[in-house]
């Protein structure tokens, strides 16, 4: 089981996103901490999209949303971009930890209809 | 009768958009909303302000107003730009419906889920307002509840 | 450079007060302030627009106007009333004049301790207007280590 | 040593402020909760003031300040009203819990010349 860490990102500017990623085997653990909106999420994707290009015996992507505090369209967009690239690469995507308030966003996209959701991050790494 | 307002105006860069989330829930707390109610008009009002900062105006950076009011149980918020407008109103408050091929066009939708009351008003080549309203749902009645002993 | 602005229109009413301490103190969080410091901005600010309520409209509730502005290092705030103004600006400034037998004139002492600069405008019937500048003091440096891996 | 106590008392409109008042003998311990400012100094003083009127026997006005989040002139103008009553009539004030926010206040006015401060409860009471 290979392992890699990112040291937290800070944003410049008034609000900050941590994001942390972690390689488990093929899966990339993603942990977000802090708001998703239109400020935050063009370095959400960049982050995640680098990791994507770099290893690319990535097949499933955890999204841990434990410290999601907020999440708008603009979050959602980049989570469905993301969602896109995966699963067309025959991957698959889940999340974890997802706050009742970022279940009702992803359900009222169709999001929840089409993505895994699983209590936490064990329960997404066993149904690997 | 309780009655407070709040007219802001900021320039449309990104960082503004959670700014104005913290302002208006701030605000919103005067009155008798639940959280998950107050976590409603964040929502809202990201996704008005986000419009304004890509859609209004694309290539600068504008003026964006907006206006608070809380009339006894009632919470109106306007957010005004004076950007490109929109040509289709009805076809832009379709879901999925978005000029930008990055995104997803469920901007107007959430406002539209999240509010209780959603107006949209344009004309191209002179702006966009939104008038959006939301009253707490359990009412204004406990506010009057001082518990003392 | 960074830049950012926001303005804002209020009445006078005390729950105001609170209002745009928290409305400030997030604005103040995008320059490099320590805590201790936005504490400062946070108490000069209740002064300043305590000052709007109690003495710039004593008898009716009026329109204050905040404006705050972000530019590089620096945090310039700019507080507005249109009520019955100061006939004697240094006389004011003294520590424990007040024109209220009950308060303790100590609101511009403190607006003047915890900000780098404060200026006063003012005439009787006119109103008043307050300038406060306040930087950073560990500097805007840091603001440029992004720590990435 | 007789005892009363307040149930917490809420603020209508924006923000709030809890005071507890608590008689321990001939102390008053006052407990405060929230911000103290333009809008919510009025009730602060009324508050005590009522209990002053109440219990003649109070010798002793003991303030814990350890949720006082913010202070500022409005805030302290009622402590100093305070302090003024109680030492008038022979009594005394103390403050514990002091942040070093709330110190500087008291320094700047010059309250911190004239009150007690103590590190907390117990030792306010064992200096009465
Ligand atoms: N303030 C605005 N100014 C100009 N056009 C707007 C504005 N708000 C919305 N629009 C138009 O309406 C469309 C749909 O908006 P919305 O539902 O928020 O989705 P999205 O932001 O994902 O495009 C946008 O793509 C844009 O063309
Ligand atoms: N915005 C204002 N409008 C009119 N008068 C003011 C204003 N601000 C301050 N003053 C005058 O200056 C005096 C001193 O103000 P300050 O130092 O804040 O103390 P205090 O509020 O305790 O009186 C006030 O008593 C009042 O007469």
């Amino acid at each position: 089981m290979s392992y890699c860490r990112n040291i937290p990102w800070k944003m410049k500017g008034g609000f900050h996103l941590v994001i942390e990623t972690e390689r488990i085997g093929s899966n990339l653990v993603v942990t977000i901490d802090g708001e998703l909106d239109l400020e935050t999420s063009p370095e959400f994707r960049k982050v995640i999209e680098e990791k994507l290009d770099s290893y690319k015996t990535i097949r499933h992507l955890i999204l841990d949303l434990k410290k999601v505090h907020f999440i708008d369209s603009s979050g959602l967009g980049v989570i469905l971009g993301r969602f896109k690239r995966i699963t067309q690469d025959g991957g698959r995507m889940s999340a974890v930890n997802v706050s009742d308030q970022v279940k009702r966003i992803f359900e009222l996209s169709g999001l929840l209809k089409i993505m895994n959701i699983y209590p936490d991050r064990k329960d997404a790494l066993d149904n690997c | 009768m309780f009655e407070n307002y709040l007219k802001l105006e900021f320039p449309s860069i990104p960082q503004n958009v959670s700014f104005a989330r913290t302002i208006v829930a701030t605000f919103a707390a005067q009155l008798e909303f639940t959280l998950a109610e107050i976590e409603e008009i964040r929502v809202a009002i990201s996704e008005a302000v986000s419009n304004c900062v890509i859609h209004a105006y694309p290539n600068e950076v504008g003026i964006v107003k907006l206006e608070l009011r809380a009339e006894d149980q009632l919470l109106t918020i306007r957010i005004q730009d004076f950007g490109i407008g929109i040509a289709d109103i009805e076809q832009a408050k379709q879901a999925t419906y978005s000029t930008q091929p990055e995104r997803m066009g469920l901007g107007l939708v959430f406002m539209e889920s999240f509010m209780d009351e959603m107006e949209l008003i344009s004309k191209p080549a002179e702006g966009t307002t939104v008038v959006m309203k939301k009253r707490p749902e359990r009412g204004f009645a406990n506010a009057e509840l001082s518990r003392s002993s």
